[in-house]
């Protein structure tokens, strides 16, 4: 019997129960479940706590959240194979479109249901390099200088590496266009042809200096940090903050480089199932808060860049350097065809690696 | 209709037991490994066989069968020593020696991948010995080597034990008395006593070592093409929400795995009915 | 070539399982260890051969010899000592066809003895064709019968030349029949080629039937060593006496050379001592006579309780008057004449009786 | 016969040379030195690295606990799930004679050979909203996949063989002479196995559920592609450690897979222990005659 | 309880373990089963056990019978049948001490007929007692010595009472000398408890010795049944009477009932066919008699390769002038007077010569 019992219980463990456990006067306590990316973990831990009392206060209503992590794509397989998240807080867009396509989860606009397309918060890609930047790498074009030794995950199964990787090939159309509306110019075809060609150039040139393609970012991290392995990490800002702070102030340092790109985490309720769970109010209710002064301190907090910056304090500002950013869309257009071109199956990526 | 073969036998239960092992096999291994199978061919063939042969899947099984191969191999060499020197030899720390073979079964494989980078890496406790003579094992197929190692350790070590064992002291005594010496003992009578053993724990060993993940992905430095192994590949498909691609390739090692236990379970069954005269 | 052996101990930690041995064997002949499990003919055999190593002192402080002829072999390894052992259980190399388990021993001589692979097949066929199995050479052991099994281990340890040839029990794992041939066959061949053996055996009607000279172990000692004949004849001890063959066995009082079996007086001018001791008096079931009536020899009575006329041999079973079993072996000839039946009344007599006195215990 | 027990008796004459003994024992430390114990090592040493205290406050975490207690659920219900297949199917194939059996046995050792990504995909295949049963258990509210039945199974997934594996040969090796006494004796099939058969095969039985169990809660790959990884939920040990370890908390991450190790340490002292008891018991019957008595 | 068995075949796969076998089994005696390996023994005893099912139909069509006493037994399951069966490698449970193997039986009774655990414990400590192993009951089987484990396994067979008593090859595992004291005790343990017993074994002496019937049979079919005597001294064909114990084979030609061997004129007269056929002559040893000088009767001459006179009966190896190896038996009595040497040249005639004549083949 007391198997069962457990079996049961784990088969009630979707979210969105109501337990019996009242809080308040009327309203049943509910549980919200949001499957999230590895380097948001902390973020989430502290938001989801203020999340929960900010909700208690104002409805009376007690809430718990339980949050899961993992590869980015990996946890968009899941929901759609049936992991029943309130939300999602995933690394790209990308991704959550899969919920759309794969797994008609959630409508096919569902960047639009937010403000700033869904991305409360943003980050950008840096590099983090060991202490006094012996090598003295100051921008994208110092990675490819001598023999210099570069850390990225695998774009193909991680997110965070695509960001990587389109930084580093949509720096060089920069460079080479010096203004990316060309690239929609008809009459610039010539140009942007070379630029592209340029990058693809520039960007072999990165991937040849990877000595390790870790499948996930925090395991390039560790590659970088703890096996002492190569000079330079390409990171989320967020991610490489983080690391310095963790694991030694003294030994790291962050590098901003002149361009990069603008990295926009999206964030959604997943409709299907919150319906289910009959959470769509508190759900949305729930990513609304991330918009909330408070929500977009916390985010400042844990090193991501809040999407509406005069909610945080200057001395916060301060802490992210400005640089120049460009967006997916201002660069790639859409993040279907930017996946398709490069990181699909024979894409740009692949014929990087293809023998001669 | 074959389930009840044995016509009559006095021993009761053979239904009862084949009944039940059918269904819980089918339940637990066959109707799900058919879903993979299936789902593999909701795609046309030609799609599949390219898919299953794209070059880089290609290169990927051959980095993953080197590698198990290579690994087998060092676990034949060495864990016939180790097997030896357990049933032989009396030393200090041998019951400790003879308990911990089996840590490799039990230790979570992610953790066995950590550490063995940790140790392995060029900053690590052997790494950092290595790195002066130029030797670069973690994040090279060296380091694949090293794991599949690592976890094959019991396989070949428990399979050769009780073979040892069980080798009759008489034969031994009997080359002996011919005038044999030790080496040539070794070689022709106690080689050939526990070959099948050996290719058993060496299969085993092959075997397991095709499929491992969890600790290869830390040390192997998953370079495409050179130190990528097939079972980070079907994660790569998944990623893509490439179904198909991950089951056909999934499907292809299964298929390998299964040949090579059929083989692994007819060589010993032969070996026993031509040995033992069954 | 002849095998001298001299204060031979072995102990297993603190097990005896040899004693201060001393023993020779006869060159050309087969010599028979005969005695009971346990006893250490094993031992003796594996210590001859150099399968095992005697204690470098006895007891009682001797070193250990062993000579072959006149060569002391103890610093020799087995396979330098060159004798053919041949195991209880044929420890044949399964995975060799027989041909390869006869040749093995000429395919491991060093490169400079090694015969050439012509003379090698020679001396394999010329063996399988004296273990009759000629047709048998591509066959691996575990086709082979055990009899045709104990014959291909025997060509094998035939095949290097052997000086001596050592058998611990070829024939323990094998049925009755089967045995019985080999033990024939054994015969003959030895009769044929002559070889110094030593076979090991617990059973007594194989070692009187087959060797030259048996030796007789119990509990780590060598009891008597003889011929056959003398062995059963003249046992030099009852547990000799009891260990070959049948007995019957009575108890009576001895005294001054004289004892009584019934109404029968026996001498026994060994014994000359006038106080009384109890002796154990062994009459063999064939040295016993019955009859009718009593012949006026002195004799027991006694009824028949069981007769048995199948076999070479006939068994009758009597009962004495004060309730002892007595066994009695005739001829089917004379059985014939008796023809008795269970429950007639009969008189025994032996015609030989064995006197042992009992050694004091203190 | 010889003995089973380790390190049988060799005349002496016939071992090997001291040097040959010793550059072998030589070998075989320095090569389990360099493969096992050097990892164990680091687990340790890492777990400890920021004194005992850290050590011991990583346990203090929540989901620490949780992902014990998921683990040892896990391996409570697999465990034996597999010990009563393990047992049917030893009866099956070692008593009696079936055309097919090469390939049943086969079929039973195919799990060990299984990518654990793959052990985990077939299930998703199976039991996702994608797969075969998905929608149709979904409609019956059932969750198998991302929950705790789904770490379930791809756990008896990966110990399917274990315990079979263990019985098979013992049994075929023992044959059915005991059997057939207890049932000329009037014992019922029940009556045969439970007071014949299985004190027979006790030791075997507890060995495979010991390395099955060892396996059970060390296992990674096959659950992390069922577990959904909620927090608290239905993360497993293996996982909670891979997430700690994620968080740069490496510490916290060797620490639980110290005591990981520790367990399967413990499992294998026990296992050790078993070993020894069979290996006596197997050579007490295979000893001929004790002696000739009476 | 007697046991009919009646049109009884068993084929496995397609290989005939038995061929129409008949046989009646009497009551309360000891009969013994007894032919080369692969005969058929043990599936005939298995089957009456119920360990076996006769296959449904003979070859000729007949449907098998198994008869206890009068009633069917084909329905009943091996438990219900009531038997005690002694296998050949004893399959004592090891786990349980010698105590719980003999009690085994009694305490898997279904509830209903189980007797009280007093009751339980009387009747294993009279068994124990019976079997001569009082202080045993504690030990496990692994304990105790081959002869001392068989006899547990004997008690164990008695516990439950069987109507019958079913004993496969109960001695083949052990040492001669153990197998023939054992052989003795079954012997004494049958008269005392009259139970019907069927006794499996391939050793002659053994069943000649202990059975009330013999059941000689060969390749799946019955050959002879009968007394030990009668099987012994009038064997029904060539096979019974080469399966029993030493013979002489000696080649003639027979016609008209008549036949020579040697000088000597032998009748036939159940051969009186005219034409000329080979015949084979059979003397067991003992009716061979050996005299230094032609006695007049009709002898052959030979020349003594060897003797044996170690035993209860001296061995004489002869060779005849054609190069026939010759066995004959002496008393040792004999023996003595006639004090035959190897080399010398004697001559024998045979006393009893049993003449067969090989079916003819088309
Ligand atoms: N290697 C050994 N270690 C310990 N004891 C031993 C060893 N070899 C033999 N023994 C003991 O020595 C004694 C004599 O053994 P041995 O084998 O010589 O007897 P055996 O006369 O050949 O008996 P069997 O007829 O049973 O073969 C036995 O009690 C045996 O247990
Ligand atoms: N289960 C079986 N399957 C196939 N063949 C069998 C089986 N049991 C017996 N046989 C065959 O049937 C024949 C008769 O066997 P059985 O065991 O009755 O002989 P046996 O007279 O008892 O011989 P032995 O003296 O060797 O025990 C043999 O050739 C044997 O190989
Ligand atoms: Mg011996
Ligand atoms: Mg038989
Ligand atoms: O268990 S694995 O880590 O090898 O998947």
């Amino acid at each position: 019997a007391a198997l069962w019992s457990l079996t049961l219980a784990g088969c009630g463990s979707s979210t969105g129960e109501t337990s019996g456990q009242a809080a308040g006067d009327q309203k049943p306590a509910v549980t919200l479940l949001n499957v999230s990316y590895d380097p948001t973990r902390e973020f989430y831990d502290d938001f989801n706590a203020s999340f929960s009392a900010y909700w208690l206060e104002k409805h009376g209503q007690a809430v718990t959240i339980d949050q899961s992590h993992g590869g980015s794509g990996k946890q968009a397989r899941a929901v759609i194979e049936g992991l029943e998240a309130d939300v999602v807080t995933l690394a790209l867009a990308y991704d959550i479109d899969a919920l759309a396509k794969q797994g008609q989860l959630i409508e096919a606009d569902w960047q639009s249901n937010l403000p700033h397309d869904s991305a409360p918060y943003t980050s950008t890609i840096v590099f983090l390099v060991r202490k006094g930047n012996p090598k003295q790498i100051k921008d994208w074009s110092d990675l490819v200088k001598g023999d210099l030794q570069i850390i990225t995950p695998n774009p193909k199964t991680s997110g965070g590496a695509r960001w990587n990787y389109l930084a580093a090939w949509g720096y060089v159309l920069k460079q080479e266009l010096g203004d990316l509306k060309k690239l929609s110019d008809p009459k610039a075809a010539e140009e942007v042809k070379a630029a592209h060609a340029k990058a693809r150039l520039f960007v072999a040139k990165i991937f040849k200096r990877v000595p390790v393609l870790d499948s996930g970012a925090r395991g390039a991290t560790n590659t970088f940090v703890q096996r002492g392995l190569g000079d330079v990490l390409l990171a989320w800002e967020n991610e490489a903050f983080l690391a310095v702070k963790e694991l030694g102030p003294d030994q790291f340092e962050i590098v901003v480089p002149s361009v990069s790109i603008l990295a926009q985490p999206p964030v959604t309720v997943v409709s299907k199932y919150a319906e289910k769970h009959g959470t769509q109010e508190i759900a949305a209710a729930y990513l609304q808060h991330l918009y909330s002064p408070n929500g977009q301190q916390l985010a400042a907090k844990h090193f991501y860049r809040p999407a509406l910056k005069e909610l945080i304090s200057e001395a916060e500002r301060k802490q992210f350097a400005d640089v120049e950013l460009f967006s997916i869309k201002e660069a790639f257009e859409t993040w279907e065809k930017a996946q398709k071109e490069h990181f699909d199956d024979g894409g740009v990526f692949d014929q990087l690696y293809q023998p001669q | 209709m074959w389930l009840t073969f044995p016509k009559r036998s006095v021993i009761p239960g053979f239904r009862l037991t084949m009944a039940y092992t059918l269904v819980y096999l089918s339940l637990i291994v066959l109707i799900p490994l058919a879903a993979l199978m299936l789902r593999s061919f909701t795609s046309s063939w030609t799609e599949v066989w390219q898919k299953i042969s794209e070059p880089r899947v290609v290169a990927s099984y051959k980095v993953t069968i080197l590698c198990s191969l290579v690994a087998a191999t060092i676990n034949l060499v060495f864990g016939f020593i180790v097997a030896w020197t357990l049933t032989r030899y009396q030393f200090w720390g041998r019951k400790f020696v003879d308990a911990i073979v089996d840590l490799p079964f039990a230790l979570p494989t992610a953790v066995s991948g950590i550490a063995l980078t940790a140790i392995y890496a060029k900053n690590g406790w052997i790494g950092s010995l290595l790195e002066p003579l130029g030797v670069q094992v973690a994040f090279t197929q060296l380091g694949i080597i090293v794991a599949l190692t690592f976890i094959g350790i019991p396989f070949v070590v428990r399979t050769l034990q009780p073979a040892l064992e069980e080798l009759e002291i008489d034969l031994e005594e009997a080359a002996a008395s011919l005038g044999a010496n030790r080496w040539q003992t070794f070689v022709r009578v106690i080689l050939p006593a526990i070959l099948p053993s050996m290719i058993t724990g060496f299969a085993l060993s092959f075997a397991r070592a095709l499929g491992e993940y969890g600790s290869v992905v830390f040390i192997s430095g998953n370079m495409p093409m050179k130190t990528e192994i097939t079972s980070l590949l079907i994660i790569t498909k998944l990623e893509q929400y490439d179904f198909v691609g991950a089951s056909a390739i999934a499907t292809t090692m299964l298929l390998m795995s299964f040949v090579l236990l059929l083989i692994i379970n007819l060589v010993q069954w032969h070996a026993g009915r031509v040995l033992r005269g069954a | 070539m002849s095998i001298y052996l001299r204060n031979i101990s072995k102990t297993f930690g603190t097990y005896s399982a040899l004693r201060d041995v001393d023993l020779a064997i006869p060159s050309g002949k087969l010599t028979a260890l005969l005695g009971p499990s346990g006893s250490g003919k094993t031992t003796l055999l594996r210590i001859i051969a150099g399968l095992e190593t005697p204690d470098e002192r006895t007891a009682s402080g001797q070193t250990p010899k062993i000579l072959f002829s006149e060569e002391d072999v103890q610093s020799r390894s087995v396979g330098e000592r060159r004798v053919g052992f041949v195991f209880q259980h044929y420890a044949l190399f399964r995975h060799m066809s027989v041909y390869e388990n006869i040749a093995f021993g000429l395919r491991v001589k060093p490169r400079a003895e090694r015969h050439t692979s012509t003379e090698i097949h020679h001396r394999v066929t010329r063996l399988l064709k004296l273990i009759q199995l000629e047709g048998f050479g591509s066959r691996l052991p575990s086709q082979l019968s055990g009899g045709q099994r104990q014959r291909v281990a025997l060509a094998r340890a035939l095949a290097i030349e052997p000086k001596v040839l050592l058998l611990d029990e070829p024939f323990g794992a094998l049925d009755a029949k089967v045995r019985k041939g080999l033990r024939e066959w054994l015969r003959q061949l030895h009769s044929e080629i002559h070889l110094t053996s030593v076979l090991v055996t617990h059973d007594q009607e194989e070692a009187l039937e087959v060797a030259d000279q048996v030796v007789v172990m119990n509990q780590a000692r060598i009891e008597q060593v003889g011929t056959p004949t003398e062995v059963f004849q003249h046992p030099a001890s009852e547990f000799v006496m009891e260990f070959l063959g049948n007995v019957n066995v009575f108890q009576a009082r001895l005294s001054s050379g004289q004892t009584k079996l019934g109404e029968l007086t026996i001498d026994v001018p060994q014994y000359p001592h006038v106080q009384p001791r109890m002796a154990n008096l062994y009459v063999r079931p064939h040295e016993l006579e019955i009859a009718r009536i009593s012949n006026g020899k002195a004799s027991l009575s006694a009824q028949v309780s069981r007769v048995n006329a199948a076999g070479a041999v006939a068994r009758v079973g009597l009962r004495s008057g004060d309730g002892h079993d007595i066994l009695v072996d005739l001829t089917p000839q004379k059985f014939q004449e008796l023809n008795l039946l269970p429950g007639e009344t009969v008189f025994v007599s032996p015609k030989k009786v064995r006197v042992f006195v009992p050694d004091y215990q203190i | 016969m010889s003995s089973l027990a380790l390190g049988k008796k060799i005349p002496d004459r016939l071992n090997e040379p001291l040097w040959v003994r010793a550059i072998l024992i030589a070998i075989t430390l320095s090569f389990l030195t360099l493969m096992l114990l050097m990892p164990l090592g680091v687990v340790f040493w890492e777990a400890f690295s920021r004194g005992i205290s850290a050590y011991f406050k990583s346990f203090q975490d929540p989901a620490a606990w949780s992902a014990i207690k998921l683990t040892l659920v896990a391996t409570g219900i697999a465990v034996p799930l597999n010990l009563v297949f393990g047992l049917a199917a030893a009866w099956a194939i070692a008593k009696f004679d079936f055309p097919g059996k090469s390939i049943l046995v086969t079929l039973i050792d195919l799990p060990f050979a299984v990518s654990p990504v793959v052990s985990g995909l077939i299930y998703v295949l199976v039991f996702g909203m994608q797969g075969w049963f998905g929608e149709t258990l979904d409609a019956w509210g059932i969750k198998v996949i991302f929950a705790v039945p789904g770490i379930v199974l791809a756990t008896v997934f990966v110990t399917f063989p274990f315990v079979a594996r263990e019985l098979i040969p013992l049994m075929q090796e023992q044959g059915t002479d005991e059997e057939q006494a207890a049932l000329v004796l009037g014992a019922s099939g029940w009556q045969t196995f439970w007071y014949v058969t299985l004190p027979n095969i006790r030791w075997a039985l507890v060995y495979g559920v010991i390395l099955a169990s060892a396996r059970a809660m060390g296992e990674f790959g096959a659950v992390s592609v069922v577990s959904g990884h909620i927090r608290g939920k239905t993360n497993t040990l293996p996982l909670h450690i891979e997430v700690l370890y994620n968080e740069f908390n490496v510490v916290a991450a060797f620490a639980a897979a110290s005591l990981l190790t520790l367990l399967a340490l413990v499992t294998l002292v026990i296992k050790s222990v078993v070993e020894w008891r069979l290996a006596r018991e197997r050579s007490e019957i295979l000893k001929p005659s004790a002696a000739e008595g009476a």
